[in-house]
Order: C-alpha cells, then structure tokens, then sequence
C-alpha cells in the first residue's frame, strides 16, 4: 500500500494539545503550522509552531471549527497533513472528508468510520455483531405493555425506562423493584405522551456504582490492531473526567485480557485507523458493556504513554503516513503506574465556575515521574472563548502507592497565582481514603464532595503565622508607598505598581 | 505598627514589637511570635518560625484591603480592618446594603442574554442576566424585590471581572 | 540486623541535590531539615524543606563544611538521618565517623569504605586482589633506569612516565615509541632530580581515546550488591562531565557484563553500604581499567533513574535504614534511552567564565520523556560563593537517537534569561555528527570547540528580524518613556522600570 | 521613525513605514518588510513573518544601547547608533581609548587577590587581580604598560558585574 511521508503538519487546535503535538511533531524532524483565533496571538501554540496564521474571530464557529478557512491554510502553508487534537474538529466526519477531497492527510480513522461510531444506535448494532457486550436493553423501541414487562423481566433488574422521543430526564424512570415495574413504566409512558407526543419507550440495564473504563487501541491500514490496556476515569464531576490512572485498580488479569480483546474487536468492526479509544461502563462485579468509541487522541492519552512506552501522537502519524505498527501486541506490557490530574481554571468553592484571566506567576512541579503538559505561562490571559483546562500533570511510580504519593508532592509543587484552579482539589483527592484504597466509582467526587472542599486545618499557629503575612504585606506596601511617589501613569506601568497605588490611595 | 485583621470571625490586633532585618517580633492578640520573613516575590512569603519554614501566598482580592492567603494546606481571607474599613461596616450595620442589589460579574466572560431593561419590577429569585465563560454559562438572579434601576451591558458584551452588570433599587438609593 | 526506620532527614547541601533528595523524602513521609548559609536565605531548598536552619557565613567552610554547626543542627533538629548529597562532605569519611559516633544515621557508606576508596594507592591494591583491572603500571617507585625500562617493555607502549614527588606536569613523559624510552625516560628522571630533588619514578599505560564509562551499584548491608549498568560520561570539558547518557554507544553486551561484574566485585571489596559509583576508563578496543570510586550519588545519576526505572535517593535511605535491597540483578533491564546535559551558568563565548547573576526569566522544559532537575527561579540570585550548576535537563526515550531528538526539543524549549548558560552549547552538541553517531572520547569537546561555539545561520532574512526586533525594542521604550515620568524613585520599582528610566535618560 | 543599527560589521538603516496594531511595516536598508509583532514580556517578542513564527529574545547588554538578541538558533550584538554613540564613536577613533587600560569584572565574584596599589608601574600582560566565582578564579591582567591610578577594591570584597576594580593611566589621561 502507498506510504506518504509527513513533512508538514497544520494543527487544527489550540491550548495544551495543540502543544504536546507540535513537541513530538518536532522531536519527528516534521515542521508544524498553527492556526489562531483573534484572541490567540500570544497562545503558547503560536509560538511552537514553525509557522502561524490567523483564521478568525474568537468564537470557536468563526476560527477553529471553519473548515474552510482550515483547509485554505493547509493549502497556503503547503502543509501534507492535518492533526485535529481532541474536540473542535477531531470527530468530524465531514472534515475527515473533506481532508480526504483535497489531498491532505487527516490524522485520525476515515470519514466512515468516525460516522459509524459517532452515531450511538449503529455503534451499538456493530458492537453486538461483533460480540462486544453492550449494556443490555432493547435494540428498537417499544410501544406496548406487555412487552415491555417482558422486556424488561429479561433485561432484569433494576432498569432505566427512557422515553424514545425523550431527552431531559423526561419520561425517565429508574425501576429497583418488582413490584415497582407497573407503576412506574406507566408513569414513564405517560409523561413521555404529554412531553413528546409519543409514549414509545427504551429499556437499558441500569448500572448501578459504575465504573468507567477505556481502552486504548492503535489500528494501521495494514490490518493490525493492538491495545494498550485501560485507563481508569471514573473520578468524574457532571461527566467530566477529573483524575485518570492506569492500571485500573479494580481489573483482574482476566477482565483486563478479555477487554482489551473487545477493544480490538471494536476497531476492527469499524475498519479503524490511528489511535481510538472504546470506553466501557463497568459494575462492581466487573461486568464490562460497550459505551461508545472516541475516534481520536483522548485528554488522558498521557499515562498510557508512561506505562507503555509508546509515544502516541508518534504513532498516529506514522499511522497516517500508511507505515505498518512495529508494535506487536504480545511485546506490550504494562511497567509501574500513572495518574493524570487535570488542571482546570475554575473555582472550586464557587460551585465550579469557571475562572479565566490572568496568570501572574506559575510554577511547575519538576522531577523523576512527573510530567507537565501544560501551554499558560505567565503574564498570559487565558481567554473566555475556550476550554478551562490549564495543564495536565502526570506522574509514573513503580507502584500505585508511590504515584498517589509522588503526584501529591507535585501537587503540592505547583503554583499558579492569578486565576483559581483545581490544584487543592485535587490534593484532597489524592488524600483521600475511598481513592487511596482504590475503591471508587463514578459517584466518588459526589460522595465525598465535603472532604474534598475541606481544607487540611493542622494547628491554630498557622492561623497566626497567615495573619502575620498578611501584616507584613501591608507594613512592607505601606512603606514602598512612602518611599515611591508616582507623579503620572502611564500603560507601561507594571499590575504590581497600579495596585500597589490603588492600594496606598486607599490607606 | 498595629493593625486589626479580621479571619472569619476573628478580629485579631498584630502588632510590631521589634523589627530587624528579616528577623520581626509581633504579638498576635497575646501570643509573641519572632519569624525570619522575606518576601521571595509579589505574592510569596517565606517564613522561618522555630524552625519551620513555611511558604505563604498573599494576594489581595477584588475587594479592597482583603487578602487570600494560602499556606500548603489552607485557605484564609482576611481584612484589614483600618478605620475606613470600621466606617464602611458601621454603614453597613446601619441599614440595608445597596451591595445586595448590585450583581457583578464574578469572572471575565461574555453576556449572553439580558432578561431585564432599567424600570423593570423584579421578583427575588427572578433571573436577570446570562453570562458564558469557558463553554459554560451562568445565570444571575435578583437577590430580592426591586425595580432595575441600570443595566449598563448588553448582550454580546465582554465583561471583566467584578463588572457592574445590573444595579436593582430596593427600599433606599445608593448615596 | 537491626533496622532503624528514618523519620526525619537533614539535608547537608544546597541546590538542585538538596531540593531533588527532598523531593524523595517528601514522597516517601519523611520530614526534610535544610541548612542553609547566609547568602541562601532565599534558595529553593529552604523554602522546599519542612524546617530550616541558617548555619553560617556564606563561604562554604564556614557554613556547609562546618561539621560541629551540621552536627548540632541535626541534634537541635531532632533529625535521625543525615544526607550528604554530592560534594561538600559527602566523601568525608571523618563526617561519616562523627555521625555514627552521635547516634546520626549517615546516608552513605561506613568511614572505612570511604578510606579505603579515597586513598588511590590503597584502591588500587584493593582492586588488583579483588580482581578487577586496573590501568597497568608500576605498583610501587621505580628508582633504576633498567628496571624503569623492564617496567615499560612490560606494561607496553604508550606508557605515560611520572615523577614519583611530581605534581603539576614537571617531570612527565608520554612515550609513543620504542626508539623514545630511553631518551625521554632520561629526560623525566633529570627534570624530577632538578625539581623534587627525586629522580623516582612510576609509569603509567597511557589510554589513548579514553572513554570514561561509569558503573552504578547499590549495596545493603546484608551482603547484597546489585550494578544497575553503565553511564557514559565522556563528554567532559576540563575534566567537568558536561553530558552523560545511558547505555553507552560503545559497550557491547559482553563487556557490560564483565565490566558490571567487575562492579560489584569493587564494591564488595571495601564493604560498601549505600549508592556508589565505579569509574572506569576505556580504550577504544573496550579494554576497561578500575579508575576510582565515588562513594556518594552522582550528579549524574537520574540517567540511571530513567532507563533502570529506582529512585536511587529512595534506595539509599533504604539501605541506610537497614533493610536489604528488593532488586535482584537479573531482573534489572536497561528499558530504552535517557541522556542528561548539565544547565551551567558560564559564558560559553567567554572562555567558559562563570556567570552568576539574577534570574530574570525562566522556562523550564516540559512534556513526554522530559525530566528538570533544577532549583533555580524567576528572581532568584544565583550566589557567587558555590557551584554554577543551575540544573539538570534529562530525557528519556525508546532509542538513542530519539532520546537525542526530544534533548534537542527540550533544549530548544529552555530559555533562562539573566545569566548566560551551557544551553545553546548543548544544543549545539547534539547537532554534531560526532555525538550523533556515538563515536566520541573524551577529547569530544575540544576537538568539536569551533562547531560548539558556532551558531547556525540560516539565512540572510533572519538578521534582518533580528534588527526589526532591536528597532521594534527601541520604538517601543521610546513610546512608553514619553507617556510616563517618574519623579522620585523608590525601592519597589522594578528591575524593568528603572533600566527603562536609565535607558531613556541617554536619549 | 528611522534607526540606525550596527551588527558586526554591517551599519543598517531601519525606517517605519506604517504601523496598525501588531501590524508594523519597516524597511531594513533596502528591503521592506511587513511582520506582526507583539511584545510577550519584558524581554520576548513574538514575530509572525510570511508566516513564519518566530520568537526572539532582545536583553540590553551592559553596555548602553548594546543589546543581546537571540533566535532559535543564532545570537546577534546589535548597537543603536544614535548622535551619542557617533559622538562616541568618533572620540574612540581620535585617540587611544581610556577603556583599554580599565579592568572591570565581567561577572559578579569575590576579589581573591590583589597585586598592585595605586602608583605602581606595571608591564603589559602583568597580573593585576584575581577573582573568584563559583569556584573558579580567573586572572586579570594589565593591557598595556603604565602607571596604576587607582585599585577601588580590596581582597575580600565583593564585586558586581562590570564593577571598577583597576584603573591604569598609560599615555593619556582619562577626560
């Protein structure tokens, strides 16, 4: 088959992953093209990049999601292929085509696969042919009563009654009990009559304390697809992954070999190309069903990197340029233990609004085991228009014990002044027992919310000690203040000055 | 020096006793404390106390003279209760605050959606403004019963932190 | 035997070792003291250890090499252990002696071990019994021309001839060939006569091309040795490792084995309890000869970190807590590559002259395989009194030549503003073919100087950047000069406002 | 505005010709040039130029209106010459320079030894001074032959960068 080498590759994206690419895309001896938004100049990735264009206003629509304007500047720029990163354009089907139509490589599976997968009632019509579990239910709605008992008696208990036209948790009801059944699919039909018009419904297996496990898997042209094991994300907040770890502290050899057999299976069903990534919902028997596939590099791809050794974005491209893995499936071992935790600009005291602005001053944690992929720096304003992911930072241990303890030093390492962030969060998490001891499920942040909100009071000395900073930061002002007299201002006046005679104009 | 900060619900006097070099004695309330403390940069102290070192952030807030302090392990916001502060809350003490009525933005962000225009009537819990920031979006409602008296953003605006976004006159006008 | 667990260390050092030593600790539960001199009030260390105790005046005699204010500050500390570092008195076998004589835990080998490898004569005779080759010559003085030439005929050209009282080059000759010994040897044993007023003399084979190839090792006080493989430390200036790397492009799998063999022969010879390093020097033709041993951590030893996947600092502070190592040699692997370049603050341009200073900017690298070392930060000033190592870049990849690209990469990514550093010579060493193609001796810096220092011009274009961004500089104080006048100054203004103001009062 | 910049041997003259926003067009002697230019921070500019990204670093050297710049890959001295430095320029080409026989320390250090007092006379290549930093001492001698004027220093103190320590009076004396 035809191989095409890479020499020139536009990222379509922004922010930390547009940066983690273009570092290997520059460790690879390939030259890189960013493409920026209005409010973007001065984002890390334009200065990465070997060359820099502007597609756009700042809203995600007129910039980093206009084909066109994507496409122009792959031309413009000579650039041979496209790397769309996670979100804007990386599940697109149409883009993977349209990539396809010009002549440009798209690093990332065919326009057919990514519609195959991206609709959830063919995934899961593909996943049963090719004997994935998928969460048991029915496959095509159903009209009747008594069918629906039926159903539901040979899905067993409990189960999750969803309206076919539905959407909201309307027309929704969760059933426990048998006795229950009746009562509630009537109910549940009912209100799906007066909300949609049609009392047409679904039956899923509900799974209770679920656990949410991925596999990674890399597939070339060639017809080989290997996995990568799991990753473990189910410290989740309103369905965002919050920390990621591998191995999953709760698979058995077993579980994990026929999972990743599945996870092979997946791909192949859909013909899949370049790295994916097939999540599955999994009960504290470790029954494991088919969730959905992400035709893309995940957030988290990082710690699969650590423990594996594979240089992911490496291997995407060399998939793209139609080489053969050199990865065999029987070499790939999984070596010592990762964690990822996400470094997110928001106020985790205030309900988790998010916090944009900027940065005054930012220290990353350094070291054996840690790993930063980050793209803030300081003096630079993270802007409103995008996603509030700061950085990630991962650690490698030998053990699962020794990562927990060397990302809580790293934690403890990192200060970003300027905008909230998560970073106390998540300290808390990794002090916490139901995640020290590997117990946890998806509603782990919700069950333990107070703890991790809490701080870590030692001793009624510190209090003392943070009330002397604070008499000491305003004795030392006070006496800059008479010191300096600042007779006009102009713009090049540092922050620290302008406040700082705010503040004295103030005492 | 002295000086009254205020922690929670603490109002604690810091004052300096001896001051030489890093080396400063202050007594909180009644306890001494002498520490070794250098300001390392803007907002970072480095504090030797018997020994110990420890590493504090100070980083003053949107408010006026209130800081966010932060050591390795905790969180204080403390004021510094100067005689303009103690003017401030004696105001506030003596009627309803016109701060009740006002709602800021509390992050930069882009306003999404106006519900309300200056002589409306407004219901407590009533929602008055949307704003998106980072792909998500928060809804800002009244604090209690009024008439919106300004709405100085419109819709597609970018607001800074701690902008004005709707001023509601309930019983008393601002001064 | 008896195990003493440590709860409480003091660091006996400062920099990049201290803060890297601490980063362990803390992982590990271990409360960290640092000491610190008058002219480190500021450094990262203290501020990264739980406690922290001023010692003395900044030279180091009077501070970090004062073993009585050492000694009591761990006393008044209450700390069980004592980690030397490198340097300083991690090679003091009086220091290690006072230790153990005060009920201190000292983390590294016995007094006697230190002795015993500290004294060159007496290592050497240690590793001819205990047999392990050591570069051939003369054991003892040779005082007739006969025997002297017996001796060479013996050891076999070249052979490097030294005065017995010698010192300082006087008296030295390297012969090369048969038709030289007699005359040189003549001349070496005159010019020892006039300056020592001793003509004796030793003779040395002289290694040609030397490599220098470093062996790790770790033992425990329970009779176990382990080697963890070779670091290849031949890219020296002036005898200063500048780069080092693992596994060494020269060895083959048959001479790793015998060298690593004799390793751990050479540390079993002296008792050794702790992390050491046994240094070889090597021929071209991989003929090894013993050279010393360092008994103390390497500044080099995060290479070894990378590839073996042990913290050496966590295995130390195991050992000297008694417990036997859990590492067997033949589960050990070299896993992939990992290189380290020294960040050094000196004036490459400038005869390599120091340069301490202040550190007005820093962006340390980041990303996958990426490790810093460092303790240096925006602000900080770097003291005069000690070593000028800023820190240490390390990277880790599956081969050679993708852990010199990611080097490459992460040098690139670098940028430390205030002081001069190594950084572009570093860059500049990985470029050139020499290194790249792993043939290189210790002879690499001075035979590649002209390309070291060079820069790599590309094209015209680019200086003609370089002088729209001075223009651009210029312009732009210019501009902000006229919008803001300062009418007194005080001590807060900024580094920035007064160059601006100095600057623009030439105008 | 128009500049005159020398780098090595080349004199150029650099003129603005337009300027929106980022946006600046310049001619470099006889090329023009459109970029798009930013000043990230104190010292970092960030240029965008047919495309082409590139960042570079321009610090003021320690001589005035000297400056370091630095690309990715090479490093230029560049010197504004202005009515100053011509008049400077012009005075250094009339005569010998004061500046030959002035020992200033290229680094920070500490002053380990000193050979000479004011009044000696020493030979060219004669050892004046030695300083210590980092462990490393270096050795300063005399340019040329002369009469030593002045040694501002003393062994055990401590010197900043480019700090006075030997002046020598040879032929001329210093205006």
């Amino acid at each position: 088959m035809e191989q095409k080498p890479i020499k020139k590759v536009l990222i379509a994206n922004r922010g930390e992953i547009a940066v983690r690419i273009m570092r290997t895309c520059r460790e690879m001896g390939i030259k890189t093209v960013a493409i920026f938004s209005d409010a973007d100049r001065l984002s890390m990735h334009v200065k990465y990049a070997d060359e820099a264009y502007n597609i756009g206003a700042a809203p995600s629509s007129e910039s980093y999601l206009n084909m066109d304007k994507v496409l122009a500047t792959a031309k413009k720029s000579g650039a041979d292929a496209i790397h769309p990163g996670y979100g804007f354009l990386s599940e697109n089907a149409t883009f993977s085509r349209r990539c396809r139509e010009s002549g440009i490589t798209f690093i990332g599976p065919s326009p057919e696969s990514i519609e195959t997968m991206g609709d959830k009632i063919s995934a899961r019509k593909k996943m049963i042919s090719a004997g994935v579990p998928v969460v048991p239910g029915t496959t095509d709605k159903v009209t009747n009563e008594a069918e629906a008992i039926r159903q539901i008696k040979e899905i067993g208990l409990p189960v999750m009654i969803k309206a076919s036209a539905g959407g909201g948790g309307r027309g929704m009801r969760l059933v426990h009990k048998d006795s229950e059944v009746t009562h509630l699919l009537r109910a549940a039909r009912s209100e799906a009559k007066t909300a949609f018009g049609d009392d047409a419904v679904y039956i899923e297996k509900y799974v209770d304390s679920p656990h949410h496990v991925e596999f990674q898997v890399l597939s070339d042209r060639h017809g080989n697809t290997v996995h990568l094991f799991e990753r473990e994300c189910s410290v989740q907040r309103r369905h965002q992954k919050v920390v990621e770890e591998t191995p999953s502290p709760l698979l058995t050899p077993e579980v994990r070999a026929k999972m990743g057999a599945c996870a092979v299976a997946a791909a192949n069903a859909c013909n899949y190309e370049g790295a994916g990534t097939i999540e599955f919902i999994m009960d504290d028997q470790l029954n494991f069903y088919f969730l959905e596939m992400n035709t893309r590099l995940q957030v988290e791809h990082p710690i699969t990197e650590l423990v594996v050794g594979v240089d992911l974005v490496k291997e995407q491209i060399r998939i793209a340029e139609g080489k053969a893995l050199t990865i065999k499936q029987d070499e790939l071992t999984q070596n010592g233990h990762a964690i990822e935790c996400r470094i997110i600009a928001e106020d985790t005291d205030n309900n988790f609004m998010p916090n944009p602005g900027t940065i005054t001053h930012i220290t990353e944690p350094l070291g054996l085991g840690v790993r930063c992929d980050g793209y803030v720096y300081e003096g630079y304003t993270i802007p409103i228009h995008y996603d509030s992911l700061i950085s990630k930072l991962i650690v490698w241990g030998p053990t699962r014990e020794e990562a927990i303890e060397r990302m809580s030093r790293a934690l403890a390492e990192y200060k970003i002044v300027g905008v909230k962030t998560t970073i106390r969060f998540l300290e808390r998490i990794m002090e916490n027992t139901d995640f020290r001891s590997g117990k946890y499920n998806t509603h782990f942040i919700e069950k333990n919310l107070a703890f991790l909100l809490a701080d870590n009071q030692e001793n009624a000395n510190e209090e003392d000690i943070a009330l002397i900073a604070t008499f000491a930061e305003y004795l030392f002002r006070l006496e800059d203040s008479k010191k300096t007299t600042v007779a006009s201002t102009g713009k090049k006046e540092t922050n620290w000055k302008r406040q700082l005679r705010k503040f004295t104009s103030r005492i | 020096m002295e000086l009254e900060l205020k922690l929670n619900k603490r109002n604690a006097i810091v004052k300096e006793i001896k001051r030489e070099g890093n080396l400063l004695t202050v007594s909180v309330d009644d306890v001494i404390y002498e520490v070794d403390i250098v300001k390392v940069r803007n907002h970072e102290f480095s504090i030797l106390y018997k020994g110990k070192s420890i590493n504090i952030e100070v980083v003053e807030s949107k408010e006026p003279k209130h800081f966010n302090v932060k050591n390795s392990h905790a969180r204080y916001e403390i004021e510094v209760i100067d005689n303009e502060a103690r003017y401030r809350q004696n105001r506030m003490q003596a009627g309803p605050t016109q701060g009740d009525n006002t709602i800021r933005s509390p992050m930069p962000g882009k306003v999404v959606k106006v519900y309300v225009k200056p002589g409306d009537h407004v219901e407590a819990g009533q929602p008055l403004i949307v704003l998106s920031a980072m792909k998500m979006e928060s809804e800002f409602k009244a604090g209690s019963k009024g008439i919106v008296r300004e709405v100085p953003v419109k819709e597609g605006d970018t607001v800074d932190n701690n902008q004005l976004m709707v001023v509601i006159d309930g019983e008393e006008l601002e001064s």
